[in-house]
């Protein structure tokens, strides 16, 4: 019987929800036409980021991906400078300079998404290095995805992490695909945590699609961080309930066939239904939460829309710490 | 004749390739049932099946290495890297495999390979997918380049670099997957290393790469109202350099601007520059002109994306300075 | 009890000897100053080329390392064109442009020695790929060290080649230092054979300092590639017994400690009682080799040193196929 | 004024550095107790302890990667990469994660750390070892490269270079390493972005990096017996650029010629003609001069490697060129 308390499970709860409405609602002003660039949606995927980030503090330090949405509200960005980055003003998190795939945040420990895939992974290695060095007993955890675990870099990092020993927690998120091709065309393991081998670390598959598995392992391996006794990989099992992309179809490979037998556990339902159970909330509970989550994301949407773009000037600025 | 996209430009000259050469075969993400993220290879994995259109792991250096490797043992393999940027994780292998082997084997080694990639900017990709890299790789001897900027080059050149003897990076460009312009259906070829007037001009010779031709014509279009006649060159090539078409015309028209959408700072326009003040020193009436990205990445945001990209009025500014003084 | 015919036995045994000379005699003529560049020596490791390219045909193919005069030598080059190459000759197998880190032969299916630690892995798949789509039945042998499998390549080449089925056999020569770094101090595990695991693929710890280990396990891998089965991951646990390279005293992390124990086990000594017990050479049998190996050295030796250099023109030519 | 080695010039920046700013740490292959392939961290490791000098796996993405992550959470990492060749396998984290990070973020991300690796010919060490790779940095927004041609600037560049806040590709050169020649003990700094008139003269100026600068050197001094008198400009960094002071050299000599030992085509050389042919283009009395190596890559043999390899004949060759006609 998993041994979370009633207030880590609401965390859990809220934050998934955060998620999902950040992403439907993204979504949809992508699809209205209103945000530039592209979108890799993190709906279906949200336990996994709830799950770890509840056990983070803000010093705490996490990388992720061009799906990075979910890490980043799970880290605690607000709306306001995520939709603003969305809609390139100049009050987003970059600016209006990084865009989806490029949202950071140091204060609160976000060292960025990542447009490279596989590319956070050895930033990860340093990150934790550099926290080991100065004796904290903050963590990195590093996100990435099944694709992402066929780089070199996610070899090079992973490897300089174990062998140092750095506090750091690999989470794969394996929703089965590689933008189309689906886990069994790029690599020959079914279980990406099995290449915890190769390192000499705990590799444990974990049940993305449940809050509580995620929860359990993840409170283990960072314990297990924080504690000096190195990484850990946790290969998340999960699935992306929509196309690669907003846009993407996602008929190839019949990503499309697979998803409906995901959605039947979508981990915001299955575990409403396990609070309840607890008597944890109320059966009109998700519907408050919801109203008040969409008041914000109202507020901040029309905030992002009613902010300035950048100056011309901006884009010549950055680029080096003087300019 | 008829009108073509680009991108199918592209599928036209592999299919066309694969069906004349049994050992031609492509390789790279998301090429297969997807077609490629820009539908650059769509159709093919239905008509070649799967071990001549192969869907690669996410592993740049894998695909540039195993492209190397297939090629050292007779076959033509034509690898896709989805962006240009992504050139830089798969470095070792293009520049000190890739490009070296011949060399440093005596001579002796079959290189037979294209490396097909996109560069460019105007889809708010931002900083790691819309850069233009193509001076990295025109500076490795061992490399060709090339770069087409319409359907038709597209397909004549992709072409040539499959049947070419050497290593090939054949740098598309993002926006021009979806412009329509005519290509025979018929076979042809273009020849790697000649460039092309693309309209004849007496007061300055513009030289312009990919995105920037069209742009460059635009602009020769309405400085023409202004009594300005351009002569817009595209190299097509970038190495080989088909240098004496460019020289030939700065020598007549005088005057030169250099246009990319690579940051200026030791891009490929510095090697064009460098090379006509040098030759074609006594001709110059007035100093090279670069038009270029502004020094800096590539912002997420519209504005800015478009602010520091060079466009059509950029071209008309630079040439106006350089001949009206 | 090892299967091993009398004649492969003499092969092996043969081909160990003629890689120790031809290194004993390069060291000799890179110390008398004869020699450009830099030697990486082979000795102490001659049973693993030896016992792997046994098997091997002039059909099949080897990517080999900076340390590949061994692989060379074993896949059939003969001493002439190596010599000539190593005094940077026009007669050398790359007409003097190589030298001894690039040395290459596509007649004997030699891809190329590498500079660039790792590089070689991925070409070897490709290669491996290339002889499959030709429908052949050759395969591919790549040789690496310890050091190198921290590489990315070594990660994305094997990670293609186990989710292709390629016919190749990677051959990781774990001699326990990568230059001056001992195995710990570079990565976590100490197996690297272990590191299948990431692929799923078989992975062999075998005896490098032992002829018949290689020579069984070798045989095995290579059957299975060439019965389109696929790749396998070969550890040939072994030593140098020089420093990294010639010039190098060794003496960081205690490898020229380490060092007098490997050589109680000198694989070309120990196989050579081997053959004495099986009654298949006379007490006589080597001192007669290696008469003749001198001989065939010294002409080689003469050969390369008379040998024209390369015109000046020559350094312009080979960069393109029409230059 | 003391004479030191190029490579203790090194070892002397790391180490006051080190013993300055506890967050300045060491990491790279082999530099712990073996001290360096090139002996450039020879005894910190015994100094210092294997937390501040630490060896790392053969990984350049990863030792770039790390090197990145370490100085995003505050510290000051100085990786080394045993070659520029080498810069190839880590070039993804290079460009597109440490020059870009600061931009893509919006100004937020702490990026102080150092680069340091070494390239140039003239070890007999082929194609893959001897590369001169700095143009392909230059181009780069968000990299400062800086590429000292003797020991006192290889210090006081160096000690400058951990100090900056923003990433530094810090270029050194093999041959120069065993080098001797002046560097104070006491503690200096060489600001990066400004270029040093080595010699004054005043028919030619001469732009040259890192070894060239001593061959330039070499060749003014044979110039000057034959009357011709030259300026030897070393740029020092070659981004940020300090145009000012070539471009003041060149008004007065009318005459510029570039030297470097990366090949030509491409080359930074090729940026610097750009620019004075553009800002100094009504002072130029002759065509603009660059000496670079041959469109190769490095050969093995001794021979064709110097034959490749720009020396002090060919500047003044290049010299005569320009100043005689
Ligand atoms: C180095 C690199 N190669 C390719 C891409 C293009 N790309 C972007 S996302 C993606 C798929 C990533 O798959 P995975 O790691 O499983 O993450 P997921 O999208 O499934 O969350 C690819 C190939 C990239 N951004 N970077
Ligand atoms: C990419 C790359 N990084 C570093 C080097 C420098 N280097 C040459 S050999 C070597 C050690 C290789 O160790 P290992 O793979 O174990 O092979 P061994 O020398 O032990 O046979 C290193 C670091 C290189 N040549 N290429
Ligand atoms: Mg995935
Ligand atoms: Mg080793």
């Amino acid at each position: 019987m998993p041994t979370i308390t009633k207030k880590n499970a609401l965390w859990i709860f809220k934050t998934m929800l955060r998620i999902r409405r950040f992403e439907e609602s993204s979504i949809d002003l992508f699809t209205k036409g209103e945000l530039p660039g592209f979108l890799h949606a993190y709906i279906g995927e949200e336990a996994v980021a709830s799950g770890i980030c509840v056990h983070l503090t803000p010093r705490d330090q996490i990388t992720s991906t061009h799906r990075g949405h979910g890490h980043m509200i799970a880290k605690g960005l607000h709306y306001k400078g995520m939709f603003s980055e969305l809609y390139a003003k100049q009050t987003g998190y970059c600016k209006g300079k990084g865009g989806s795939m490029h949202i950071a945040d140091q204060e609160l420990g976000v060292l960025g998404a990542n447009g490279i895939v596989g590319g956070g992974i050895p930033i990860a290695a340093g990150a934790a290095l550099g926290l080991k060095l100065q004796k904290t007993k903050d963590v990195v955890v590093c996100f990435f995805g099944d694709g992402a675990s066929n780089e070199g870099a996610f070899h090079e990092g992973i490897n300089l992490a174990s062998t140092w020993k750095l506090p750091v927690v690999f989470v794969c998120e394996n929703n089965g695909f590689a933008e189309s091709t689906p886990q069994k065309n790029h690599q020959s393991v079914s279980d990406i945590a099995d290449r915890a081998t190769s390192y000499n670390i705990p590799g444990i598959v974990a049940d993305g699609m449940d809050p509580l598995s995620m929860y359990e392992i993840a409170g283990e391996a960072i314990k297990r961080a924080r504690s000096g006794k190195g990484p850990t990989l946790i290969e998340a099992k999960t699935m992306r309930f929509l196309g690669h992309y907003v846009g993407d179809p996602g008929t190839a490979y019949g990503h499309d066939k697979v998803v409906g037998k995901w959605k039947k556990i979508d981990p915001i339902v299955t575990f409403e239904d396990f609070l309840k159970q607890k008597k944890w909330i109320a059966d009109d509970h998700k519907e408050k939460l919801v109203i008040d989550i969409n008041q914000e994301i109202d507020e901040a949407i029309l905030y992002a829309k009613e902010s300035p773009e950048p100056d011309l000037e901006d884009a010549l600025e950055d680029v080096y710490s003087d300019s | 004749m008829r009108e073509i996209l680009y991108r199918d430009a592209i599928v036209e000259a592999l299919d066309e390739e694969m069906k004349r050469d049994k050992s031609v075969f492509l390789l790279g993400e998301d090429i297969a049932e997807f077609g490629g993220s820009y539908k650059t290879t769509a159709g093919l994995f239905k008509k070649y099946g799967k071990e001549r259109v192969r869907n690669t792991p996410i592993s740049e250096q894998g695909i540039v290495g195993a492209t190397l490797g297939a090629a050292l043992v007779g076959m033509k393999p034509v690898a896709e890297l989805m962006y240009i940027d992504f050139t830089a994780v798969a470095m070792d292998q293009i520049v000190n495999q890739v490009a070296k082997v011949r060399y440093m084997f005596g001579g002796k080694a079959k290189t037979s390979l294209v490396i097909r990639t996109q560069g460019g900017a105007g889809r708010s990709s931002a900083a790691q997918h819309a850069q233009s890299l193509e001076s990295w790789f025109v500076h490795i001897p061992g490399l060709k380049v090339v770069m087409p900027s319409c359907s038709y080059d597209a397909k004549g050149l992709l072409k040539s670099s499959i049947r070419d003897p050497d290593p090939v990076l054949f740098i598309e460009h993002k926006l021009l997957y979806l412009e329509k312009n005519p290509a025979p259906k018929k076979e042809y070829l273009v020849p790697i290393g000649v460039a092309e007037v693309k309209r004849e001009g007496t007061d300055i010779t513009v030289v312009a790469t990919s995105s920037m031709v069209k742009k460059s014509l635009d602009a020769a279009e309405e400085l023409e109202e202004i009594g300005i006649s351009v002569e817009v060159i595209d190299p097509k090539t970038l190495f080989p350099l088909d240098k004496e078409t460019i020289l030939t015309s700065v020598r007549k028209t005088n005057r030169l601007l250099i246009t990319h959408e690579a940051v200026e700072r030791c891009g490929w326009g510095a090697e064009i520059a460098a090379i006509a003040s040098k030759e074609a020193f006594d001709y110059l009436d007035a100093p090279i002109e670069r038009v270029a990205a502004k020094e800096t990445p590539v912002p997420f945001s519209p504005k800015l994306e478009n602010f520091i990209i060079p466009n059509k009025d950029d071209v008309i500014e630079g040439v106006k300075r350089t001949v009206l003084g």
